[in-house]
């Protein structure tokens, strides 16, 4: 596999590695995902019924309500969270769960911010790679 | 990043393990935003109390558990059920044992027991200027917009840890200079003042405003100057359902907004929209499912929860007639107006026409497929705008003369509006 | 006169007698203050509840029965004593008959029965800007300062007659260019921020300024800004009736003094003080009781009526000690509050200490001669102003720690200040 | 005796002629006057022990409590109100009662306001007599 380095802007920092899951629409978790399952279930994004469990969750926005946490706290629970997020920008509700989960679980969902420039750069990426306190990821092709 | 003592204090972990993590939690938060300083808040709004899975329930038991304490006074947001009529409201035994787990995480905590997505209407709101945390967008939209407090929005569980923290990172609309409108509304000539004695108004407009608006700061100018307080709810929680707002200003009536001038920090407005009686209809036909005609099999109000002068005026609009055996009336109220109806013997002369009465709840939370209606009514722009992404069924909108005439006849009333007699 | 339509059928006596007389009241006093316009209320807060004599009562009486109504919302301040708990607070059967023919009439009217003289803590505050008629002193002061609503002074039973008319003439405080500060008083530097860590630091204050400002319209410099609600609530009080005022400003902190030109419209203070400790020192002098030492009968905290997080800062200095056998302490809260109180458990555990709660009556109201108590203790700034005059008892002042010690020791416990250790 | 007509500012105007008890302390009605004989109670009025009943009592201003309506009727109720008040300056806590009176009982307690230089004029003057709808008090020495 190609691999190319991109930098980035940690939210919540972490070691992964992670199969890509790429979208251009902006998400709302709650109604958007199923906490039990990790399945997509808003039918207006073009990751409709993708299943986000382990899998690094690239999508530009969060929009809508505010339970983006409480679901992906489920998920975690339940072990069906995404296994990272990438966004353009992240807003504290899409960074509740992540950061919850990290502090107070001690499981690493990590967070990252990419350019514009840099989150088209995904498509078609097939894994992704987050490093603790690292201010890039390793992008897979 | 500078701290007080007290924070290093915290971070280090001297006051106890989940005021560190709560405070590592929020440290992460402020440095990914490039925030260098904490802000005190005097007040936390915890909406962390719709049942919404085992993770949210374990969450708070477990913070409850390890002994965190609000640092300070935090209410309590409503739950997905009566507490005491759950079984009535059709809910299962599954929601009434997680909401009571709820309830006593919270309260071991030191959350005041409102339960209610109107504090506001049970004595606990902020004061012009106040730092806070709050979680519910009507709750935020109110604080910021109609007080004059400073509140970001904390998703649920997040606002947990901002009270027990006593602090969030400054940043958003904690900074005045952040909190200055961007755009301005105004209404047209075509919209007059008198139309405002329908109070369906307030809604429409307010839900014009959100689809121009989005989640940006604007301002809105037009609107009486005799506005009541149950219509400034209707404008909060509409605004913030229907776009996203979390602080806007109503020139002339808010008190960032005193003057054009003040609400646009001297600045000029960088884009003014002009709204028409068109925009209002085009509002109506966003909130209102013109299909339904005929039989309703149930009329909600209180989203937010019902004030104790909506019910005075519902007693009124009744005018001593009775519920239609064909369909039902419910009302949800803060627990706090269900005290003062009962003081009053308000609560009796409304369930004696055949009104329910219920508190605590989100009436979002109505369980239609239990209690087989599929034809709902309400007065609010929140409950209609959510009603059909959550729960598959598009509400007829109606003010609350409109409510009361379809509860009675146990068939839609719809009036006219005040452009279109 | 310019009047409305509606307002010439009142006065014509289309609208029934009450309406027409309340009416013509309020015509006379315009047409004495020559006003010519009257302006709307959205709310009314109703202080005529106080047993005081039956003509009081025998008014209430007579407009209730003639079929007068609330023509806007209208909250019930506190009443003479509990009205459930009369008996042990030694109250006179003739007191408490005399409250029930009160509450009986005013509920009538349509008034909400909250029976507080803090309605804010039960669930009733107006917005900023509103047009409202109020009576009871910190009730003016706090919804015209803090909140930003407009009201003048309107002795009971005269906003009886407001709330029936549902206007006012449009004078004095309702008018936004009577609002500017005239003049300003200037924290000195030798008074430290962090000096109100010690709440006492607010009535202080609070009494110094009042002093200094009488009746008239000034502004306060150097305040925190991290001040609650209760610290807001014990300022407005003690301002009140130290001075007499219905409005003040505080430079930063309500929201018709976000700066310090907003206070003064633009202009320069006519007249600018400082004060310095020496003038606290002053204020407590005035306020508290030197010759009290050693043994108190009783400790009174609630004037204005305790708010539930007053309620739990009190268990937690409380510490799970109970009050000594040789004194007693009282708190005073509103019924809203004892509701969420018992909804908590807070209720139980504090009454478990030993703590008096009681609802409903005004703290100047209690029995002294009748439970034989001749020393007080009280952390209210506006208890201390009126015990002495009203009651011929001048109390001891203490902040809420001092009170709690004091009542746990049965004996006085007084700290440092904080310029005093 | 000697008459002398003296302008006024008439707050609640009625038919009436008594006699004067004049003051020059601010007064305050709660506290400071028994609402069950009129007797002055206020040690620091310079009218202390006398009795406003039936008389036409004058001062300055009124201050303090807001109480001085309840007061009024109290002492309309029990027949010992004032038959008149004047004052440099009335405020509606005052007029309360007055006004109250004449609306809705039907009982008349003339209110007027003099300029200063009048008002001192007041003193020594044996009785005071009010007209319906007039703009002048009589005052008799
Ligand atoms: S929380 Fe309240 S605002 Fe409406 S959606 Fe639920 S009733
Ligand atoms: S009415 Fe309330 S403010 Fe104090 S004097 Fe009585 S307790």
């Amino acid at each position: 596999m190609e691999k190319v380095s991109i930098k980035c802007k940690v939210a919540v920092s972490g070691n992964v590695r992670a199969k890509l899951l790429y979208s251009k629409d902006s998400f709302c978790f709650w109604g958007g995902a199923d906490p039990q399952s990790g399945l997509i279930r808003d039918n207006r994004s073009d990751c409709y019924e993708k299943n986000m469990a382990g899998q690094v969750f690239a999508f530009p926005f969060g929009k809508g309500s505010s339970g983006a946490g409480l679901v992906i706290l489920e998920q975690v629970r339940l072990d069906c969270a995404p296994a990272a997020i990438i966004n353009l920008r992240s807003d504290p509700v899409i960074l509740t769960g992540p950061l919850i989960a990290k502090h107070f679980y001690n499981k690493s969902i990590p967070v990252v911010n990419l350019s514009e420039e840099d989150y088209e750069k995904l498509e078609g990426a097939k894994e992704i790679e987050f490093f603790e306190d690292k201010d890039y990821i390793d992008v897979y092709y | 990043m500078k701290l007080t003592d007290y924070e290093k204090e915290m971070l280090n972990g001297d006051h106890g393990e989940v005021r560190q993590q709560a405070m590592q939690v929020l440290y992460d938060l402020a440095a990914f935003h490039d925030v260098d300083r904490f802000v005190e808040i005097v007040g936390c709004h915890d909406d962390s109390t719709v049942y919404a899975g085992e993770a949210q329930v374990a969450f708070a038991e477990m913070l409850a558990e390890k002994g965190a304490r609000f640092a300070v006074p935090t209410t309590t947001n409503a739950t997905a059920c009566d507490m005491l009529k759950w079984h009535r409201q059709k809910h299962d035994v599954e929601v009434m044992s997680a909401t009571r787990r709820i309830e006593a995480s919270h309260i071991k905590m030191g959350a005041i027991p409102t339960w209610s997505c109107a504090p506001y209407q049970a004595g606990f709101q902020p004061s012009f200027g106040q730092q806070l945390a709050c979680a519910e967008s009507n709750v935020i939209c109110y604080y910021n917009s109609i007080i004059g407090a400073r509140t970001n929005r904390y998703a649920g569980p997040l606002e947990l840890l901002c009270g027990i923290a006593g602090r969030v990172p400054y940043f958003g609309l904690h900074v005045p200079e952040n909190r200055y409108a961007q755009g301005l509304v105004k209404l047209g000539d075509d919209i007059r003042l008198e139309y405002f004695e329908d109070e369906s108004m307030y809604p429409l407009v307010s839900y014009a405003f959100g689809s121009i608006v989005g989640d940006r700061i604007w301002a809105l100018e037009g609107m009486p100057t005799n506005i009541t307080n149950d219509n400034l709810k209707q404008c909060s929680a509409t605004a913030a359902s229907s776009g996203g707002i979390a602080l806007f200003h109503m020139i002339g009536v808010t008190p960032e907004a005193q003057t054009r001038e003040m609400a646009f920090g001297g600045k000029k407005p960088e884009e003014v929209v002009e709204i028409h009686i068109k925009d209002l209809e085009e509002a109506e036909r966003q909130l209102t499912n013109y299909e339904v005609d005929g039989d309703i099999d149930i009329v909600l109000l209180g989203c937010p929860h019902f004030s104790y002068d909506e019910c005075a005026k519902l007693e009124f609009l009744m005018n001593g007639r009775k519920v239609s055996d064909s369909t039902e009336l419910w009302i949800i109220v803060g627990r706090a107006t269900v005290d003062r109806l009962k003081d009053s013997g308000l609560y009796e002369r409304l369930t004696a026409l055949g009104i329910q009465i219920y508190s605590d709840g989100c009436i979002l939370e109505y369980r239609s497929q239990k209690l087989g209606t599929k034809t709902i009514m309400s007065n609010s722009g929140k409950f209609d705008t959510y009603c059909f992404s959550m729960r598959g069924i598009q509400p007829v909108f109606g003010n609350m003369w409109e409510c009361v005439e379809t509860a009675v006849a146990g068939k839609i009333v719809k009036g006219a509006r005040p452009w279109k007699k």
